[in-house]
């Protein structure tokens, strides 16, 4: 058992480590037999480019308004779900369905969907007199990035509404009945019951979701390749962009690192928010 | 290497329960297999046909295997394969990216294959086989075709709207015509080039910059960063200008997107390679039967109608590469045969020019039902726009360039675009941005220079 | 309920589900089209023609021989592709599911040192970007003698899939009283048989949910296809399909066709095992 | 017929020691319980007999079989946990017949012996059922019954009827003895609650951090309890144990000399103990008992509880009929039956010798 975990961990940690060693070496894939090491150079590159910081700044734009419509979404939906109407299970099924679509599927579709000339979301704002002259989504930047956060939305809001709609199943009913009796309204029970029980599991979720759409990579690349021009990179996108492009692995490797700070800072928030592992010192 | 020992051993066990599990996933057989890297198209199948057609003769158990590597993944496929030591043991890649590979001293040296099919006698007239590939007087490419970017317009829509021959264009007739057409023809767009930060793009904003007389590294003084001038920036202007008669998302069109524009009528003119036409045929006989393949519009002052052209030739890696005996063998057998050679070009007529004149004259070729149609545009296609053949790894024909791969790698003049186009800089910043991304590209790795 | 807040909800959830499900529609509707009907303008909902040619195509595209002018069109590779992702993600979600499972056993069930700490350092893997490390476990692979085999796929998703499920799992076995083992072993089952028949049916949510998850995880991957695989009949479907762009050309009929029969088996699996994934996702969170 | 016999045990879990050097014989065919507060090691000792712990040193027999290094399916037990521990994916059927099924006992005979058990148990119409669909008291059946159907040489139980509500609970009581007295098979019961244990028991062992209080009768260990712990925590109410003097062989309460002598050698500080049903209500003043003033009185049912304060901080519990009314702070006397006094030496703890306690110029004990 113990070699199988160890042997786990080093196929998971080795290449961690080979990527924060690469980050401190100039690297031509071309060259793989000459790696000179220049200590702090890549990071001093990437923080000194401005591409990083701007494909910084979009990541933001990008997690944040993903991550929020996300959660408004999710739990708005959840809310309705978690009725007891008949024939609400179909809903369930078909609304958390885009979960499983792969992503390779979903841009593919998106381009179908967006293309300026002939796609079909066009010709229905067309015709439904909502724009006037076709719009390019995707070689708009403020549109591209729309769209690339309306996927992200699409495919992942199924996975808010997954947790919130289990944890919706675990808020005793008596909780409900005694707001009643007390003469609270509906909102109010939302908002005095509901969200406070949800708090918790919304705020793991928030963490997850921010943490992973910071580091997609797939959803933009196979959209819009972090075009047009750079207007939807990421980090994600950066670091791949500088090694694979650029043949500067080592830049990659540092932004790469650069991001596995930035997302260690995220779990350590994560595991502050649920007292992960709490239990198993109190055992 | 005792890192990678005891990076075995530690794998061992995952290894093992993993193959019980993967068993059917891991039986391969053991032949050898030499990879064949190339565009996707049927072309690559084709050569590596006549390939194994050797192999089968010669080399039992050794086995030509096509890896198609679509147009955007050369880049990750090269660095990654590179990288791993594990290249493949023939490539063909866009000349740029072969210019490079040369000068970074990657590449086996195939003057005994150019010797033995007789490369320099056969060539089609207008290219040296040092255009393929020749750095510091070392022969490393074999010449295998050529692609040659030209003027697209259905003459009907031309016509219609009451313009002149194209053949003799300049720029300002073909910013009229885009106009004219744009406005007789609504919904349909002038004129249609990619503006996207793709390798398209490039090669089509590369052909307005040497028309114009720009450049970005001048051979002629050791590569000096020559891209800020102003030939560059009327260039970049007046695609700035043109973009008002193209598709909004011209931006962010490649290969593909240009394509699909003019087959499906949505534009009267474009920039493409040969395939636009064996596209239309294929798809849309009405568009197919007005297609016309044109120099490009000459620049008004210099007379230039330079075009961007692949001057694609195979490459061997040298390095970790089991293959170079057989393959320089199979290949020197296969360029030998003007039949495959003949069939190699017509395998997606009319888009991979055949460098060779006993290839061209070929009756595969020459009784091609779409030479036999469109004689006049297959003639500019293989033959007319040689003298105005160059590529950006081959400015103004005036010297092998092994920057230019690097700056493809980096879209770097579609960028210059895109700051334009969708960032609204002023041509002049743009222009100079990229003279510093030049310059840097240039510092980085002065020593391929030599 | 009043009647009219029934009828609120089911038009809001029917208008969303439809907007949901629109792409989907779309996709299916574009991959009955014939090719000519796809690029008309304006575009045809219901397609006025439907012709199964894409579909016939991709299934049965590599029953035909290429002749030797000719090249293989990426098509003809289709069910190849099928077959490799089957392969790569049965296989890495097997592999998956069997090590976390155990391991995650062993941490609940054994004390030894370090333990507290393998589920932190579980959940960090979880997060962790792949397009870090993606490159050099392309490395290990050909240190491994191993790219461009389907084995060097299903041990990277193994590496991305496994964190969670070790994660999942242990959130599992952790509410699994011990007592029942205990009376089986008093019972006199033995080890193994104490895990076999009374654990692992138990856990059997738990695993199911996992295994659907590394099941997606695997099927959906791109990058890793990307970088690891060259040759055309090792594919998966996912870097398989973007063969279809061919610089100069895409048939979006193909195209959509591909998409619905990439999505069809996760659909099904979705379909059956719905219920289990709430379920086991309740327990603990979802990489996504 | 297997009796058990434990020597010289000891467990510890780390630094922690739960068990120490525990000597301790199960006859055959007796009904034991392990009695004594959460934490005294009765559970942890349960299960190195199951063999669920391997003791830190020590042996354990059963019979002339020396089973602590067997594994606990080789031990021929059947267990009951408090939390039933049935498993969640079969049936009642399979649940039962689980241990007969992975000691390869054929399907037929299998379904006999389960059918059997469960008709004595009366869930025949369970069997088909999961255990999540069941009330708390047929899960309990169920999980008698996984014991019972092997027929073990020792039934061990875990304060098996603790999930139960109060009236279950009593019902059970008699149902566990009854089957105990039907199969006679040697059982060790482990509980905290003393009704439990004098109900059910042959024996008892009061257990206490660790060792082995008193083991005897549930008479005995009621009547004569060994040592302090033992008087404080069987009966109900508790015991009352109050200071006492020494006073030259007559024992005083708060200087009130009491009809007892003290056994020679007795230190001059003393425990008096004494169970409320055995103080009666007096009248202040009346030879032999203390004065003192109602401090609380409780009902509770046919009995009252009047609690006197006969010095500060000092209290008596008397148990009384119900009909005896008492207002609070009333003055008023208690008198302590000196046949029902038991004597304790604060510093060990011990109870002194039974027959030393003589009332003064009165019968024998």
């Amino acid at each position: 058992m113990l070699p199988l975990l160890v042997s786990v961990a080093l196929f998971l940690v080795w290449p961690i480590v080979e990527a924060i060693r690469l980050s401190f070496v100039r690297y031509n894939p071309l060259r793989p037999d000459d790696q000179p090491f220049v200590w702090f150079d890549n990071y001093l590159f990437v923080l000194e480019d401005p591409l990083f910081w701007e494909s910084f700044r979009q990541a933001l734009v990008w997690t944040g308004i993903s991550t929020l419509a996300q959660a408004v979404i999710g739990v708005g939906l959840a809310l309705l779900l978690h009725q007891p109407l008949r024939g609400i299970n179909a809903f369930r099924g078909l609304l958390l369905f885009p979960y499983i679509v792969p992503t390779v599927v979903i841009a593919l579709n998106w381009r179908w969907l967006f293309n300026a000339e002939i796609g079909i979301v066009n010709h229905l704002l067309l015709s439904a007199g909502i724009i006037s002259e076709r719009v390019a989504w995707l070689s708009t930047p403020d549109m591209a990035m729309a769209s690339a956060i309306l996927l992200n939305v699409w495919k992942y809001t199924p996975f808010v509404v997954i947790v919130v709609l289990a944890r919706l199943q675990t808020i005793p009913t008596e909780l409900y009945d005694a707001a009643k009796v007390d003469g609270a309204g509906a909102i109010r029970r939302f908002r005095d019951i509901t969200l406070p029980q949800l708090a918790e599991v919304l705020a793991v979720v928030v963490v997850f979701r921010t943490i992973w759409t910071f580091n997609k990579f797939e959803e933009i690349y196979l959209l819009t390749r972090g075009g047009p021009g750079t207007s939807t990179y990421n980090l994600a996108l950066y670091a791949f962009d500088q090694a694979m492009a650029n043949l500067r692995m080592g830049v990659g490797a540092a932004s790469g690192v650069i991001m596995l700070g930035l997302l260690l800072a995220g779990s350590l928030l994560y595991i502050r928010l649920t007292g992960f592992g709490r239990e198993d010192r109190a055992a | 290497m005792a890192v990678k020992v005891s990076r075995r051993a530690a794998l061992g066990s995952a290894l093992a329960a993993a193959s019980t599990l993967a068993a059917p996933a891991i039986a391969q057989t053991r032949e050898r297999v030499a990879r064949v890297w190339g565009e996707p198209g049927p072309y690559v199948g084709v050569f590596t046909n006549a390939l194994n057609e050797w192999a089968q003769r010669n080399a039992p158990g050794l086995r030509f295997e096509a890896e198609q590597i679509a147009w955007d993944q050369v880049y990750v496929k090269l660095t990654t394969d590179l990288a791993a030591r594990r290249p493949p043991a023939l490539i063909s890649v866009e000349s740029p990216i072969a210019y490079q590979l040369a000068a970074e001293g990657l590449l086996e040296p195939v003057e005994d294959v150019n010797r033995n099919i007789r490369a320099a006698e056969r060539l089609v007239d207008g290219f040296k086989i040092d255009d393929f590939g020749t750095w510091k007087g070392t022969q490393y490419a074999v010449p295998l075709h050529h692609q040659g970017c030209l003027f697209i317009a259905q003459s009907d829509i031309v016509q219609e709207a009451g313009l002149s021959d194209p053949t003799n264009w300049t720029w300002q007739d073909l910013l009229n015509a885009a106009r004219t057409i744009q406005q007789k023809r609504p919904g349909m767009a002038g004129f249609t080039m990619a503006l996207g930060r793709n390798l398209c793009g490039d090669y089509h904003i590369g052909q307005f910059i040497w028309q114009a007389g720009g450049l970005t590294w001048d051979p002629s003084r050791n590569f000096e960063t020559v891209f800020n001038s102003p030939a560059t920036i009327e260039a970049y202007e007046f695609i700035k200008e043109l973009y008002a008669y193209m598709p909004r998302s011209a931006v962010e069109f490649s290969f593909l997107q240009v394509v699909d524009q003019h087959v499906t009528g949505r534009t009267g003119m474009s920039f493409y390679w040969g395939r636009t036409m064996g596209r239309a045929a294929d798809e849309a006989k009405p568009i197919y039967e007005k297609m016309e393949y044109y120099l490009n519009p000459a620049h008004p002052r210099t007379g230039a109608r330079w075009s961007w052209t692949d001057i694609n030739g195979w490459v061997l890696p040298r390095r970790d590469n089991p293959f170079i005996r057989e393959v320089k063998e199979a290949l020197t057998q296969v360029m030998n045969s003007t039949e495959w050679m003949a069939r190699y070009s017509a395998s997606l007529f009319p888009n991979v020019g055949p460098v060779f004149k006993d290839q061209a004259a070929a009756p595969a070729l020459q009784q091609h039902p779409m030479y036999q149609a469109k004689k006049r545009s297959v003639d500019v296609i293989f033959t007319g726009f040689v003298p105005h053949a160059c590529n950006s790894g081959f400015e103004l024909r005036k010297g092998i360039s092994p920057l230019a791969g690097i700056a493809h790698g980096r879209n770097v003049w579609s960028q210059v675009a895109q700051r334009i186009l969708l960032n609204n800089e002023s041509p002049r910043a743009a222009v100079e941005w990229g003279h510093r991304q030049f310059e840097d590209i240039r510092r980085e790795n002065r020593r391929l220079l030599g | 309920m009043s009647r009219w807040a029934a009828a609120l909800i089911y038009a809001v959830l029917g208008a969303v589900t439809f907007v949901v499900c629109f792409p989907l529609l779309w996709a299916i509707s574009t991959s009955l089209k014939p090719k000519d009907e796809i690029f008309r303008w304006p575009p045809t909902l219901i397609p006025e023609t439907i012709t199964f040619e894409s579909y016939r195509e991709l299934l049965f595209g590599g029953a035909v021989a290429s002749a030797p002018g000719a090249g293989v069109p990426p098509s003809a590779y289709f069910m190849d592709w099928f077959v490799n992702s089957v392969i790569v993600s049965v296989g890495s979600t097997a592999i998956s599911i069997t090590v976390a499972t155990l391991a995650a056993y062993s941490l609940t069930r054994f004390r030894f040192r370090g333990q507290r700490a393998v589920p932190y350092v579980a959940i960090l893997g979880y997060m962790i970007p792949s397009v870090i490390f993606v490159f050099p476990m392309f490395l290990t692979m050909v240190a491994l003698d191993l790219p461009d085999t389907l084995l060097s796929l299903i041990l990277g998703y193994v590496c991305i899939t496994l964190p969670f499920c070790l994660w999942l799992m242990w959130a599992f076995f952790r509410g699994v009283p011990i007592e029942i083992e205990e009376a089986a072993l008093v019972d006199g089952a033995t080890r193994l048989q104490v895990f076999r028949q009374i654990v692992l049916p138990v856990a059997l949510p738990g695993i199911i949910a996992a295994s659907i998850f590394s099941l997606i995880v695997s099927w959906n991957d791109y990058l890793f296809g990307r970088v690891f695989m060259n040759s055309m009949d090792k594919l998966p479907l996912t870097v398989g399909v973007m063969h279809f762009f061919d610089g100069t050309h895409v048939d979006w009929g193909l195209m959509m066709a591909s998409s619905v029969l990439m999505t069809l088996p996760m659909a099904i699996l979705f379909g059956f095992m719905q219920r289990h994934l709430v379920a086991g996702f309740g327990a603990g969170a979802v990489k996504g | 017929m297997t009796d058990v016999a434990i020597r010289g045990l000891s467990k510890s879990f780390g630094t922690n020691r739960v068990l120490k050097a525990l000597d301790l014989t199960v006859p055959s065919r007796q009904f034991v319980t392990l009695l004594g507060p959460s934490g005294c090691g009765k559970t942890t000792l349960l299960r190195l007999i199951a063999g669920l712990e391997q003791p830190t040193e020590g042996e354990i027999r059963f019979g002339e079989r020396r089973v602590d290094g067997l594994p606990p399916g080789e031990r021929n037990i059947a267990m009951v946990f408090q939390s039933y521990a049935l498993y969640p994916t079969m049936d009642v059927a399979r649940n039962i017949g689980y241990g007969l099924e992975v000691r390869g006992t054929p399907k037929a005979e299998r379904r006999e012996r389960v059918g059997a058990v469960a008709k004595v148990l009366e869930i025949l119409h369970l069997l088909g059922r999961k255990p999540r669909e069941l009330s708390g008291g047929q899960r309990q059946r169920v999980a008698l019954g996984r014991a019972m159907v092997r027929k073990p040489d020792i039934f061990l139980m875990d304060e098996p009827l603790s999930n139960l509500d109060a009236k279950l609970r009593a019902a059970m009581r008699g149902e566990l003895r009854r089957f105990h007295l039907d199969l006679g098979t040697t059982t060790i019961y482990v509980t905290h609650d003393q009704l439990e244990a004098m109900t059910m028991s042959d024996l008892v062992v009061v257990m206490n951090e660790g060792v082995v209080q008193q083991i005897g009768t549930p008479e005995e260990v009621y009547a004569r309890p060994a040592n302090l712990f033992v008087a404080g925590f069987i009966g109900t109410p508790p015991m009352n144990l109050i200071p006492a003097r020494n006073e030259g062989g007559r024992v005083t309460v708060e200087g009130h000399p009491l009809p007892v002598a003290a056994p020679a050698g007795a230190p001059a500080e003393l425990i008096l103990g004494i169970r409320p049903q055995d103080v009666s209500m007096a009248t202040p003043g009346e030879p032999g008992t203390i004065p003192g003033k109602v401090w609380m009185v409780e009902l509770i049912g046919s009995e009252r509880l009047i609690e006197v304060e006969i010095a500060p901080k000092v209290r008596v519990t008397a148990e009384v009929r119900a009909s005896h009314r008492a207002a609070l702070d009333d003055a008023v006397a208690v008198r302590l039956d000196p046949a029902q006094i038991h004597l304790f030496d604060p510093a060990s703890g011990q109870a002194l010798p039974r027959e030393a306690v003589r009332e003064v110029g009165a019968r024998p004990a």
